[in-house]
């Protein structure tokens, strides 16, 4: 790697940065899949490592680039899951190069696109400039967009070009708001770059016009919400999820929505901080629920099991914004903790459906049956995974729904029945195609699948620790957060 | 601030909105694409009036972008796309031109009503100028959303986009309007291009004409 | 150790029994030494928590432990109701594990099983103990999950993986109702530990109540909640299944009780009137439900719903006598329930284990394939037998003792003030009476078909009797039934430190009266001693034998079947399960199941067959899940198109929203300002 | 000493009992063949037709199981030891707290479940019909018989027939209830002993048959204690009705052996009463179909529920 290790000794934060935006240089030019699988590997290892390294030795606030404790939990939690996700990409992509879905030019693309793409998102979570971080954001967009159109598929191109449209509207909108908080800022920091810096932005959030802000934050939240998946504005997302290689799936679905989340939260706290604007917590909760109970039904009829899982991360996606806009140290808790676990569990999924699609050879619910009987190990670790996205115990899912549905009773005790209630439909599709896949007369090939079951039951294994015992630190870490977010 | 220069500012602005709705009004190809080329122009001209009265030079840089580009390069292309690909002339619209004309006027009444009321504070040209930027910003919105054709969804977006750069611009002291207005004109190229490499003819969802008006992610 | 730190540990020690099994080399050796891990555990805990409940009255011991919910914990309690919940739990577990110790090598899927059996132990014994909502959603879904996962052991059967999805769906709508339940009962500042809920009382308690019900309701098995369970307990494996049906179900009865009972401040007097008539329909919809089966294990399954419809009625009326400051009454009827709780629990575990002895040797659970097998496996018949008189309600055995004291807790209510259940209380005590009557048919039809009359099939010419395990987990759990029946005075008495902690009074000591007799209220009122109608039937069984023997001729000869003279040799001309059943499906299943008979004779001359068809419907299943899974199918349908939208569309919700948005903006800050 | 006086009371009815319950039997047969115009068997009949079984060999079915031997004995014992509970002469015998109404009626319940499994056991098709036939009268007959005690229990505040009866000599006044109950009750006891218009017991024609079908491969001394079985219950119920609607004459405890006396005359005095009655009834009406014994069944039940009802509703007065 170019990295100088000292500079990644001295300035973690940076090297959060450089690491990948270097790796993605090498990356481009190496032409060996199997050495560049690892170097990818290697790659985001170090990157998880300088984040952690963050969590020891915080930065000052930059300008540009700052680290406090609401970032830090994001940036950890996606630097993780790019690392183990870089560890399946490693034992999975090999198999499509084998099978001629992916040339070798392609991987050395892919590899790149990778990098490039925890560089963006990275930068995203750890821009101080609210411009900053909306290019950030954009930029991971389109990297994305590239990476879902790679296996060149009608199916495929399709998906990254629906992709691509909606998410340019997306864009568009979020920078129209973003534009508004600048106005919104100007004349109390004063003209140019001070007016788009977050920590200046927030300390005086309490002086700007207020209606300009609520103007603002619809579009933001339209701009962003675009990105979270939330409905109805989600359409890009099964397809993308379902079209693109697995490992993306996994990332779009574990990082990328969590991505625009953070940023919509920044925005939130922005409102919150000012009396006089009108609350943004309506306004999630509604998308939330919508989005929640919209996925809930949208998975009965799924036919292909990675779109399958995409309407479920709209349906959990819906869940932390409706977490997150209940608010409350309870709530944001409880939200915190469910992106957290979501995350880890349906990359996790992603991961074991991505085995599943390979030893299949077919992504239709349809032709995959009895799993735990064809492929024992992949089969039960998908019921685990699924399980525990379900929501039950003794799982981490489990803790943090029963924390957003007992927040509402200090807030608005008649949300918890709609929240029931599409936690209840979302909950039906998921077991009745569990049941289908995971059990009865085996179809399809049975051959043993060469995969590292590693990154699966590493994430299964947090999550179910997680569901029993959090660390006193890591709970006292999340409230704090939790306190940041009001 | 001389009460001139925001006149010139109002105008120009209120130029575009104008301009947005001779877009809606359009169906002929052609003649859009030419109203287009003039939307980008008034723009341009926006732009480089901001740039001036804000002294702020950087603010030159999207109002070229905003004429070559825009003006020019891509209607010119546009032209080309259409006459390549033997795309029809006409514009299929949904639900007709005079409701969305009328559905355009409420639209514009909707972002003066919020827009003015919202930016009181601010100073009046910011105000006069995010309103009409919101407007087009809509109005390019309707558009995509009323126009079957891919050529003219395409017009749609980049009016929007247009917006968009208006109101950036107009937010006095904005950093970063440079790099957004050109990693603008990225997004709008790789649209126009991805219509050009994936010979987009008619709608936007099938890619290829033959093969995949049926997929829709899923078959029925 | 304390009793509790006994009850704690050995979770853990269940978790890990599987272990046991990964390190022994072939199945059986697997099965054998998990099963009996799982007996000897569960048989400790069951002494502790005996112990406990003989030995501490009715004083609590708690424990707290830095896991679960944090800055909350886990919170754990053994008080009275707790422990003899475990000791219910504890025994049936024990029993269910002895009769694996020899059941489970004829499993065709141990490795389905032997993995989640402990977890499932593990699960129903951390529901007992929790001490707080969290701890205690958290035991109770890991219960259902882990159950689940052995209803689908068998899963190459579409109908299990049918039934496991609608177990898990009920489950998990149960426990959303639960986690309502308590989150009413927490409050806004989160008081999620039980002790904290015992201070203060809920915004809503009647609401509270109508949660519960839903949610123990539905695993419990109350209807109309309970279609998930007749298809459920028989797709088990048959010793889950008795622990399912036996020992679940129960411990849903616990959550009913320690939410409403002990969380939920004193009962207003229109709980009951909810409760019981709930109650009253449970049982006869669950007995008639019963008698139109022809699978032993869901004939079985359905009479567990039964069952706890009675249990049900004991506790409505104990929040009846609670809501009317009747501390006594309802000491009465809260120890009817609680004591037919430990009766059923032991009759239907032994049912199930018949069952399961029936299924291993044959490999059959339908009647219509069985009969006779009281030749082959006479000691599985002897003890199933006697399950078929306890459940049946029979003197001498428990089942009648526990019903005896529902009824007497049912005069008793004629001095509650309220109007409502004045009415009431008359028509539920004739349903149970009614239930109690056509469950002795339902067990006459259960065990007249499958072990009497010829065998049908050669699977039940063939059979085998069952393992010594078995057999010995089958004669405990018979040796228990009869001596409940006959000494109901110590189980009352056993019980009394549950029922004071919960309703403030007990029954009389029943250990002081002679002849130990139990008298619920005075002896001028009613009593009844199983012992001497125990004694009594036995000596005069015995006198009449010796006077037979004495004076009658001994002479025995054996020949072919009389039957008016017409004989037939082929056993198909028996009565069947349905043919027995018939009867009372024209008296009362043309009206609650719209049984239909027709009859397609072929014309005088055809040789063809005459046909009987027979078409029922499931009442519940019609009026309430039918249309709910059709609106989800016609939801999902009509949402569905949103995934065969073009861009452009998309793209119009986009715009909507926004404008929608912005409007709404609109008119908030003009009405604002 | 004072155990085993007040043992004699209590062992004098159980042998009672067993006494005349043949007696009565013989006793209705002669009565129904008077009023037919018939002569009819002697009064004696039944005990020689007991000892004539008895003394006979036992033919049994290939198959029958170890149930079908030792199923006539315990539905024997069963309606004996229920019958000896019955206040027959005297109330508060030393054993009446062993079991209350409730509980007399179920042991009548083992005693019938018994009898159905033995009527399946040979697997014969009359066996399974006459099974499933009493069982499903069963499961109208007996709630009806609870309704009745609960009646009574509210009535008395008691479920022993001994406190009942003794209320009933007290506080003897005209009730709806009661009148409501007795009908039940004689309901009730002609569907419980296969009497006419529920089942003939003298009937061998095949498909209508109840009591008869469950019997019809017994032989020997087996059937000799079915058939003891059966004239018990008789008795049993002749007793019941005696002791809650009749009480006078009934000796109350601890009487003198004259007391003891009066009591027994007056108790055969209502069984040949009662006898008579019953005859009467069953010579005056035809035999029903059998779908239309529910019908009958369900008047007892719902006259029971009524009576029940009304004492329920009264109460709060």
């Amino acid at each position: 790697m170019n990295v100088p290790l000292a500079d990644l000794v001295i300035d973690p934060l940076s090297a959060v940065l450089i690491i990948p935006a270097g790796a993605a240089a090498v990356l481009a030019l190496m032409p060996g899949y199997w050495v560049a699988a690892r170097v990818n590997v290697l790659a985001s290892l170090a990157t998880w490592l300088a984040a952690l390294s963050l969590l020891i030795d915080r930065p000052a606030i930059g300008g540009y680039l700052f680290v406090d404790d609401l970032n830090i939990v994001f940036v950890v939690l996606s630097t993780f899951v790019g690392f183990t996700t870089s560890a399946f990409s490693a034992s999975y992509i090999g198999h499509e190069l084998e099978i001629g879905r992916l040339t070798p030019a392609h991987l050395r693309f892919y590899h790149a696109m990778y990098q490039i793409l925890m560089f963006a998102m990275n930068l995203g979570l750890l821009a101080n400039n609210i411009g900053l971080m909306w290019v950030a954001i954009e930029l991971a967009t389109l990297t994305t967009v590239l990476m879902v159109g790679i296996y060149r598929t009608h199916a495929a191109l399709e998906a990254a070009w629906k992709y691509f449209i909606l998410g340019s509207v997306g864009i568009a909108l979020a920078l129209f708001g973003t534009i508004l908080v600048y106005m919104a800022a100007r004349p109390v920091i004063g003209e140019g770059h001070d007016a788009m810096v977050w920590t200046a932005l927030i300390e005086r959030a309490h002086s700007f016009s207020p209606e300009l802000l609520n103007v603002a934050f619809v579009f933001l939240m339209l701009g962003y919400g675009t990105k979270v998946g939330l409905a109805p504005l989600h359409a890009w997302l099964p397809d993308a999820h379902s079209e693109g290689p697995t490992p993306i799936s996994a990332v779009l679905s574990g990082l990328l929505l969590n991505v625009a989340l953070y940023a919509l939260l920044r925005f939130k706290m922005l409102l919150a901080a000012n009396p006089s604007a009108l609350a943004p917590g309506p306004l999630m909760v509604t998308m939330g629920l919508l989005s929640l109970i919209f996925a809930g039904f949208m998975l009965y009829r799924r036919r292909d099991i990675k779109r399958m899982f995409a309407y479920s991360s709209i349906e959990h996606m819906g869940l932390i914004t409706f977490a997150f806009g209940i608010g409350g140290p309870l709530a944001n808790f409880a939200g915190l903790l469910h992106m957290t676990m979501h995350s880890l569990t349906k990359s996790a999924i992603f991961f074991a459906v991505g085995h599943i699609a390979q030893a299949k050879g077919t992504q239709k619910i349809a032709e995959i049956r009895g799993l735990t009987v064809s492929h024992p190990v992949l089969g039960w670790g998908l019921v685990l995974g699924v399980v525990a996205i379900a929501g039950l115990p003794p799982l981490g899912i489990f803790m943090s729904e029963f924390l957003i549905v007992s927040s509402t009773f200090a807030r608005e005790p008649l949300l918890a029945i709609p929240l029931v209630f599409g936690l209840l439909v979302a909950f039906g599709a998921l077991m009745l195609r569990l049941s289908e896949v995971a059990f009865g007369e085996a179809t399809g090939s049975s051959a043993p699948v060469e995969a590292s079951y590693v990154p699966l039951f590493a994430h299964l294994a947090l999550v179910l620790v997680a569901g029993i015992y959090l660390p006193g630190p890591l709970v006292a870490w999340f409230q704090g957060v939790a306190r940041l977010l009001g | 601030m001389d009460a001139t220069a925001l006149d010139v500012a109002h105008l120009l602005a209120g130029g575009m909105v104008l301009i947005s709705f001779l877009l809606l009004y359009q169906d002929r190809m052609f003649a859009l694409l030419n109203v287009f080329a003039l939307h980008a122009i008034v723009l341009a001209a926006s732009v480089a009036w901001q740039a001036h009265i804000q002294n702020a030079p950087h603010l030159y840089v999207p109002a070229a972008i905003a004429l070559i580009l825009k003006g020019i390069i891509i209607p010119v292309a546009l032209h080309r796309v259409v006459i390549r690909l033997g795309i029809h002339r006409t514009i299929e619209t949904v639900g007709g031109i005079g409701p969305t004309m009328l559905l355009g006027m409420g639209l514009v009444a909707l972002s003066m009503v919020v827009m003015l009321r919202a930016a009181a504070t601010a100073d009046p040209l910011a105000r006069e100028d995010l309103a009409f930027a919101l407007s087009v910003l809509l109005l390019g919105l309707l558009m995509m959303v009323t126009r079957r054709n891919a050529v003219s969804q395409i017009v749609g977006f980049m009016s929007l986009e247009n917006g968009l750069i208006l109101a950036a611009t107009g937010a006095k002291g904005m950093p970063l309007v440079v790099e957004i207005s050109v990693a603008f004109s990225v997004l709008v190229a790789f649209i126009v291009i991805g219509v050009f490499l994936f010979r987009i003819r008619e709608r936007f969802d099938s890619v290829d004409v033959q093969a995949l008006d049926v997929y829709r992610g899923e078959q029925r | 150790m304390t009793p509790l730190a006994v009850a704690l540990w050995s979770i853990p020690a269940l978790l890990c029994a599987p272990m046991l099994a990964a390190t022994a080399p072939r199945w059986s050796a697997a099965t054998r030494r998990t099963y009996g891990a799982c007996f000897a555990l569960c048989f400790i805990v069951l002494v502790a928590a005996f112990v406990h409940l003989v030995g501490a009255r009715n004083t609590a011991a708690s424990l707290h432990l830095p896991i679960g919910l944090p800055w909350i914990g886990a919170h754990f309690r053994l008080d009275g109701l707790s422990a003899f919940f475990l000791v219910v739990v504890n025994l049936g577990a024990a029993g269910a594990s002895l009769f694996a110790i020899g059941y489970g090598e004829h499993e065709e899927s141990p490795g389905r099983v032997l993995p989640f059996y402990p977890a499932f132990l593990a699960g129903m014994n951390l529901v007992v103990l929790a001490d707080d909502a969290f701890t205690f959603l958290v035991s109770w879904e890991f219960m259902s999950l882990s159950s689940w996962a052995l209803v689908v052991a068998h899963h190459k059967d579409p109908d299990n993986r049918r039934a496991g999805f609608i177990y898990i769906m009920m489950a998990s709508f149960g426990t959303l109702a639960l986690l309502l339940a308590f989150g009413l009962l927490a409050g806004g500042s989160g008081g999620y530990s039980f002790t904290e809920m015992r201070g203060t009382t809920a915004a809503l308690p009647g609401l509270v109540l109508l949660l519960v019900l839903l949610g123990a309701g539905s695993k419990a098995g109350l209807v109309p909640l309970h279609v998930w369970l007749p298809l459920a307990h028989p797709a088990a494996p048959s010793h889950v299944s008795a622990l399912m049906s036996g020992v679940m179900t129960k411990v849903a009865v616990y959550g009913f009780i320690r939410i409403v009972f002990d969380l939920n401040g004193p009962p207003a007097w229109w709980w009951s009137v909810v409760v019981i008539p709930l109650a009253g329909i449970t049982c006869v919809l669950g007995v008639l439900s019963a008698l139109m089966q022809h699978d032993l294990k869901r004939l079985l399954a359905y009479h567990t719903v039964e069952n706890i419809g009675i249990i049900f009625i004991g506790l409505g009326l104990a929040l009846a006598f609670s809501a009317h400051k009747m501390p006594a009454a309802a000491a009465l009827a809260l120890t009817a329930a609680l004591l037919h709780v430990f009766n059923h629990s032991l009759f239907k575990s032994l049912l199930f284990f018949g069952a399961g002895a029936v299924l291993a040797s044959t490999r059959e659970r339908d009647m219509e394939h069985l009969g006779g097998l009281i030749h082959r496996m006479p000691l599985t018949a002897f003890t199933f037998l006697t399950g078929c008189v306890a459940i049946s309600a029979l003197p001498p055995l428990n089942g009648f003792v526990s019903e005896w004291l529902t009824f007497q807790a049912i005069l008793l209510s004629p001095d509650v003030p309220s109007w409502g259940i004045k009415l009431l209380v008359p028509a539920v005590g004739a349903m149970l009476a009614l239930s109690a009557a056509l469950a002795a048919a339902c067990f006459v039809k259960a065990f007249g078909v499958t072990f009497l009359g010829r065998a049908r099939t050669g699977a039940a010419q063939t059979a085998q009797e069952a393992d010594r395990f078995s057999l010995a987990a089958m004669f405990g759990a018979a040796a228990l039934c009869l001596l409940v029946g006959i000494l109901p005075g110590v189980a009352i008495d056993v019980l009394a430190p549950a029922v004071e902690g919960l309703v403030g009074a007990r029954m009389p000591s029943q250990s002081t009266i002679s002849w130990l007799s139990i008298v619920p209220v005075a002896e001028s009122r009613s009593s009844y001693n199983g012992l001497l109608v125990f004694v009594f039937i036995t000596m005069s069984t015995l006198v009449a034998i010796e006077i037979i023997h004495r004076f009658a001729s001994r002479a025995v000869r054996r020949g072919p079947a009389w039957d008016c003279g017409f004989p037939e040799p082929s056993p198909a001309t028996q009565y069947t399960a349905d043919s027995f059943a018939q009867p009372i499906r024209r008296v009362f299943g043309e009206v609650v199941f719209m049984a239909r008979e027709r009859v397609d004779m072929p014309a005088p001359g055809n040789a063809q067959p005459a046909r009987m068809t027979v078409t029922q419907r499931d009442p519940v299943w019609d009026a309430i899940y039918s249309p709910i899974s059709g609106a989800t199918s016609v939801a999902a349908d009509k949402l569905g198109y949103l995934q065969f939208l073009t861009i452009r569309q998309y793209l119009s919700l986009v715009f909507v929203a926004l404008v929608v948005l912005l409007f709404v903006l609109m008119l908030v800050m003009l009405v604002w300002t | 000493m004072d155990l085993i006086l007040e043992l004699i009371p209590q062992g004098a009815q159980m042998i009672l009992v067993l006494a005349l319950a043949p007696l009565l039997l013989g006793y209705t047969r002669k009565v129904k063949a008077r009023l037919l115009r018939r002569r009819g068997p002697p009064l004696l009949q039944p005990y020689r037709d007991l000892l004539r079984l008895i003394r006979k060999e036992a033919v049994l079915a290939e198959n029958a199981s170890w149930l079908f031997r030792s199923g006539p004995y315990m539905i024997f014992s069963a309606t004996w030891v229920a019958a000896a509970l019955v206040p027959t002469f005297a109330t508060g015998l030393y054993a009446s707290w062993t079991a209350d109404l409730i509980a007399i009626a179920a042991l009548l319940g083992s005693a019938r479940f018994f009898l159905g499994l033995v009527g399946m056991d040979i697997g014969t098709s009359f066996g399974g019909i006459g099974s499933s036939r009493e069982m499903m009268f069963a499961s109208l007959a007996e709630p009806a018989m609870i309704m009745i005690a609960f009646t009574l229990a509210l009535l008395a505040g008691s479920t022993q027939l001994s406190y009942i009866a003794q209320f009933m000599l007290t506080h003897s006044s005209l009730r709806v209830s009661l009148g409501l109950a007795l009908a039940a009750l004689v309901i009730v006891a002609l569907a419980e002993n296969a009497r006419i218009p529920v089942d003939n017991p003298a009937t061998h024609l095949e498909l209508t048959m109840v009591h008869e079908a469950m019997v019809l491969e017994y032989s020997g001394r087996h059937l000799a204690v079915l058939e003891f079985a059966a004239a018990l219950k008789l008795l049993l119920y002749l007793s019941l009705i005696g002791c809650i609607f009749v009480p006078w004459g009934l000796a109350p405890a601890g009487s003198s052996l004259t007391g003891y006396a009066v009591g027994l005359a007056t108790y055969v005095g209502k069984l040949a009463v009662g006898g008579f009655l019953l005859v009467l009834l069953e010579t005056s009406i035809a035999k029903m179909r059998v779908f239309r014994v529910p019908d009958f069944l369900g008047i007892a039940l719902m006259l029971g529920l009524l009576a029940m009802l009304l004492l329920f509703v009264s109460r709060s007065f």
